[in-house]
């Protein structure tokens, strides 16, 4: 890495004594977690690049990750980020960028410190892909807006005290047009959440389905209108938060299969089932050198077309290793473990995942956060400048463009 | 499954013909309507949640019909049918997914016995099966599954009886089962017995199934007594044992055409009708050059798997020895990929519990991997074809 | 085969009587292969199902196979149909349709014969998938149309007498309705014929320049602004050509990999590669058993879809084949035995190229005949139903159109 | 190439600086300059086809840059850089498929004697080479090629001398290169020997090539006496040849990276200026997701290229081990794939002779199976990780 600059060095030296500071005050070892990221907001190590007061120091926010690092080694906890991602990970940006001053200052403590969890109400049944045709109306009634509709893919939502919202507020402009972005109070009356279960039998989701639900204005974030600029904000905030880490050499899905080769096949399993692995194991280690290099590109600030390809990659790949896998397993494959449970699934679920409900899971990889097909759009416009194709849905009023 | 019929060149067979005959069309329409009307999705779910997934009365409406004895012989209460009626039959069950005893007990039993059994011992086993009766598994692998290990249960002459002990993994339909077709490991080779499921020294635990529409089950056998008279006594059990495996091999890949060509249907349906974007997802080039590589892989697909089940059907096992595994190794892979392509197209909804796409997908790669996988099945065909 | 009915069987009698007559008054040990052809186009042998003194004897086309076959069997020679293809499988056939009987008497028998080759020039440099689009023009000047513009993939233009041209004769039109079907004399002022050279360095195809060529209007096939209906009587007759025959089982491309396994690899060969060529040796035969079962069922009349799903998938299969057959080769697949030759290709190419030629030349199966990308729109649209894509070119006038 | 370096764990290796000096980033745009200004499709096409393969103009051209002797070290007259330098030439020669020796004498050539020779048989062949003036080319296969077999060339000791004889296929630019280091078989072992390519007792054949712009040799001894100092004397004459080779396993995927990049950009201007139906053919989400799908595959290639060339700079042999046969086979297969739909993407026109696209199939598939084709690659990585 490029050795420091004077500007760099000085906010190197103030992220270290604030650290120290936080750790001083409030000893990772004997400090309640909620407590401790309450004492990390306050001093401005939440989220490093927002302002003094609002759980940052005004610095580059890629100090977060050096903050991260020493409070992990001095044995505190950052699992926060984990247990309420949809609100650190993506709601904070977008209140701080669009919300007022008086929605920042209520929310993003209790966010940080997990004492409000968060969660996202964007996609529903019949706006996938198509996120902006969405159908949930919010109607306007004196100082608040009236709320139906349903929403689906809603992680966390049985946890959360509240969700990120985008309903439609005017039907008679163009889809885009026509959002607004509301904070939503889980507990209000006419808020059902119900499981959503996939096919592994778990419900990881839910649908939430919203009916005459009351929102106070002082809950919209940003104008009315101004919906899909907002949730954009959110959006960009996800792709930042999935394409952060790299993994070490040899985790994640290829782990697994080389581990069901060796425990079934090993020194004398199938040649042709060596090479299938070994061009999985090839390509995942491509993979993981993109990011790296993707990573170290965004460091220095002139990121490349590497960044945006992983998602694309990993989904494909995912499937083909937890798919490989099962053929691995031989008649073993045929089974499914522990059998199908209706329930919750467990919190630190990727660890501890079978290879069935892995290759099951898996599924999901090219759909869940944009199609592969939604990416492939992306890539090919944004990336290699091919022109988009002939819309008709883009200008039309939202209320004559035809839905399923 | 071991190529016992010489190594043939690459010689074309002759040709079979693939139309079907009056009968074969009324044939396939009674079940289709049948299962239409007795296996919709709904009944399917209920019967792998709550029945263990065997539907007794769908069992018995096919009972009815006569179709539980197609391949067991007139003589002997059956019909009589050749593979082609039979196979009629697998895919329209494959197509929906309808969890029945038919490829347990109507292919790998009845062929297992018809191969195997004496004419007292047919006499005295089949016309139960063609009634329904009675349902047959065949327990002929060890807990591992392993094709090429001999069988997990062991067989010992104790006097003019015979002594089972040891344990079978991955019997299908097993605990539904009113016989089991055993094959054990003598020591010398292996011999079938034919033995009531409920017999003492013998017990069922069902196992953990991917595929809950098509129940299988481990068999423990514990010094377990029987007499010479339950061991099937006419012919070669070996070439018994394999006749039966190689007819479930294209019994399987007839049923998964059925498969794929419902996946086929319901997602061009779903592309049809799905808008996003102001337009039908099936106008896209994305997912309609998806469905249009299923299609092609379809109509392939159903190729191999008909053309097997009518060299199967005429008796000619040179080709057997390759259309069989060249059926399995296609339509294995076909389906895996459509299924899977279907959940894709359908996007989140078919990520749900509640959309039939996950069935199929786990009916696909169970199936993919029942009785050897696609490269399994490859192997077998460049044996028969000495490459 | 379901046994003849009264009426085919009448058929049949007919058509054995006349081969039998044929065969008698030319014997093929002793007469001219075009002088055999000639006489068979008299006894109504050629097309059967064209009318009488047209070269037929208006039965059911698919007793032409029978004529064809006892020909052969009779030690007769078919290779006309091979060295005339153009004219033989997709000329007649249109001008049949669409000709007038001046121009059916003129040009049926003796393009039967061989004495006149015919070529087909459709394709453009600017309108290949979309051969709508093309650009050549034919201007009327009195009972003459001159005609300007260039044409490509022109198989066998160098050897033709006669070539079937569709050209523009209305730009202000929507680009299908302003395009009329023409016959070319090709020995005309203003013909240009040069070779275009391929990847294999050879010239199968060519290129034609037609500069201020004069055609007579009675040359004209179908009315002025049909050419587009007429043009499709031509490529359905192609698509027929194309999937007539079904090959033995190993034959083709796949012969060949078990060729070079067997001489290269055998029995100490490696699994892997083993599997891959099982792989598609059992994707080639899947293919040959489907095009059996859609020739079937083409004597039935009832087709599937499995008749129009041959090409494509050969397409995608032969690429791969020949492509495996290189890797399978080792380092000779860095070689090009013989070199590259800029000359015309043999006539009789097929049998006896190279693996290397046979492995360059593949890439253009999912282009020549319709691009694989053109195929799946057809299958998606017409055999599955899906809807069109939005489409801006196909009512606003040709000269309004986007080209490149 | 056979693994002599222990078995490495799936450990993560030391991450690598994929960012470029300031002085890097200048040496890869004057060479892409030069390139641009030189080595145009219509010199290079002249160069293939009446020049055997081998621009003598833009060779002299890249030597007057130091190029030709970038690995060769600062004490004979090199630059001695580290081989990230060799690969950003490496990529912007594969970029233009610039027929000049750089494979062959920069990096086979050159690390063979580096790593083979003494003091003095440095002093004696590198400078020359450093100039360009000198251009070497490694014979070690026998003629069929084989990996697994030894050189088809063998030495026999006579008195003082050695005596040569044997045949040794596929030696790039054998017939353009002013020595030979050929590896020869003593009957207990290899030995490799620098000797002039015009020698008595020598001759070479070219090869009929499918790419005309790597032109390769067969080179015969036949009773040709050399003396002991041709022998190169310091180190393990095995470590050399393997060393060479292995930096040659590096080099093609470096410059395999060129050739996939310029073919994503090619066949991207083209579908976005190419129209058919009124709109650009990169529209059309069947073009667009096959470039995207391309993008996808350039960027993870470019990253195992640019991973094993740091590795090799960094001496890191272990990991060397696993980068190297890893990034050949990822890069060969995505070359191949995309060369091949960029032939598709362009339609008639890829297939015709006049356009480039034939030029970059032809390297594709030729680099593909130069020095062990992926899945040899493959085995290379799965032995170096135990597995």
């Amino acid at each position: 890495m490029a050795s420091d600059t004077a500007s760099t060095t000085d906010e190197r030296t103030m992220i270290e004594e604030r650290v120290e500071a936080l750790l001083a005050s409030h000893p990772p070892a004997t400090t309640p977690e909620h407590e401790f990221w309450g004492a990390q907001f306050d001093h401005g190590l939440a989220w490093v690049q927002h302002p003094e007061g609002y759980g940052g120091c005004g610095v580059s926010p890629r100090w977060q990750a050096e903050v991260d690092r020493r409070i992990e080694q001095a044995g505190g906890s950052t699992r926060n980020r984990y247990i309420n991602v949809l609100g650190i990970g993506m709601g904070a940006g977008t209140i701080m960028e669009h919300g007022t001053e008086d929605q920042q200052r209520r929310w993003l403590r209790p966010m940080f410190a997990c004492e409000e969890i968060w969660c996202q109400m964007f996609s529903e049944p019949g706006a996938g892909s198509d996120l902006a045709a969405l159908a949930t109306s919010a109607k306007r009634d004196g100082d608040h807006w009236i709320v139906n509709g349903q929403k689906v893919w809603t992680t966390l939502a049985h946890l959360a005290t509240w969700g990120l919202l985008v309903a439609r507020t005017d039907p008679d402009v163009p889809k885009h047009a026509g959002l607004t972005y509301f904070v939503v109070d889980m507990d209000s009356d006419g808020v059902d959440v119900r499981p959503l279960h996939q096919i592994t039998g778990e419900a990881e989701f839910n649908e939430v389905y919203l009916t005459d639900v009351r929102i106070p204005d002082e809950h919209r974030v940003g104008d009315v209108g101004q919906g899909w600029k907002v949730a954009m904000t959110t959006l960009m905030n996800e792709r930042v938060a999935i394409g952060g880490g790299v993994q070490p050499r040899g985790e994640g899905a290829i782990r697994q299969a080389v581990e069901v080769w060796q425990t079934h096949h090993g020194a004398d399993g199938d040649p042709a089932q060596r090479d299938e692995l070994l061009r999985l194991w090839v390509e995942a280690e491509a993979l993981r050198l993109t990011s790296t290099r993707a990573k170290e590109a965004a460091t220095h600030g002139t990121p490349g077309p590497e960044g945006s390809t992983a998602k694309l990659h990993w989904a494909d790949l995912n499937k083909a290793i937890t798919s490989f896998t099962i053929d691995l397993l031989g008649p073993e494959g045929m089974t499914y473990p522990g059998g199908y449970r209706f329930t919750r699934p467990e919190e630190t679920a990727t660890r501890t995942t079978s290879p069935h409900k892995a290759f099951l899971r898996a599924r999901a990889n090219s759909i869940e956060g944009g199609t592969s097909e939604v990416m492939k759009n992306i890539l090919g416009e944004r990336v290699l400048g091919l022109p988009g194709e002939p819309r008709t849905d883009k200008n039309q009023p939202w209320r004559e463009v035809p839905r399923s | 499954m071991s190529a016992t019929t010489s190594p043939a060149a690459p010689v074309t067979p002759d040709a079979v013909t693939f139309s079907l005959t009056e009968e074969q069309r009324l044939l396939r329409s009674t079940v289709r309507e049948l299962l239409t009307a007795r296996a919709g999705s709904e009944r399917v779910r209920e019967v792998m949640l709550e029945h263990g997934g065997f539907d007794e009365p769908l069992w018995s409406e096919l009972a009815q019909l006569g179709l539980t004895g197609l391949l067991v012989p007139e003589r002997y209460g059956g019909v009589g049918s050749t593979f082609v009626e039979a196979s009629i039959v697998l895919e329209e069950l494959g197509r929906r997914l309808a969890p029945v005893a038919y490829l347990s007990s109507a292919v790998l039993g009845t062929v297992a016995v018809v191969r195997g059994g004496s004419d007292d011992q047919q006499a005295r086993i089949l016309p139960d099966v063609a009634t329904g009766a009675a349902r047959l598994a065949l327990a002929h692998l060890d807990t591992a599954g392993r094709l090429d290990a001999p069988p997990g249960i062991r067989a010992a002459r104790d006097g003019d009886d015979w002594v089972l002990d040891g344990e079978a993994g991955y019997v299908i339909d097993g605990q539904h089962a009113t016989h089991l077709v055993v094959a054990a490991d003598t020591g010398t080779g292996i011999e079938l017995f034919v033995v009531a499921a409920d017999a003492d020294g013998l017990a069922r635990e069902p196992v953990e199934v991917l595929d809950l529409t098509r129940p299988m089950a481990t068999v423990t056998a514990a010094g377990m007594r029987i007499g010479d008279d339950a061991r099937l006594s006419a012919g070669e059990p070996v070439a018994a044992l394999h006749a039966a495996l190689t007819a479930a091999t294209v019994a399987i890949a007839c049923e998964q055409v059925g498969g794929i060509q419902h996946t086929l249907e319901a997602a061009t349906a779903y592309a049809r009708e799905r808008v996003q974007f102001g337009r039908a997802i099936g106008s896209f080039q994305a997912v309609k050059h998806q469905l249009a590589d299923m299609l092609v892989a379809t109509e392939s697909a159903r190729s191999t798997a008909e053309h097997a089940a009518r060299v199967l059907a005429r008796g000619d096992y040179d080709e057997l020895a390759i259309a069989a595994p060249l059926a399995k190794s296609y339509c294995s892979q076909v389906y895996t990929q459509a299924a899977g392509d279907a959940i894709q197209i359908y996007g989140g909804i078919g990520f749900t519990w509640e959309h039939d796409a996950h069935l199929y997908f786990k009916r696909a790669k169970s199936t993919r991997l029942l009785l050897g996988d696609p490269r399994h099945q490859r192997a077998l065909v460049g044996d028969a074809l000495g490459l």
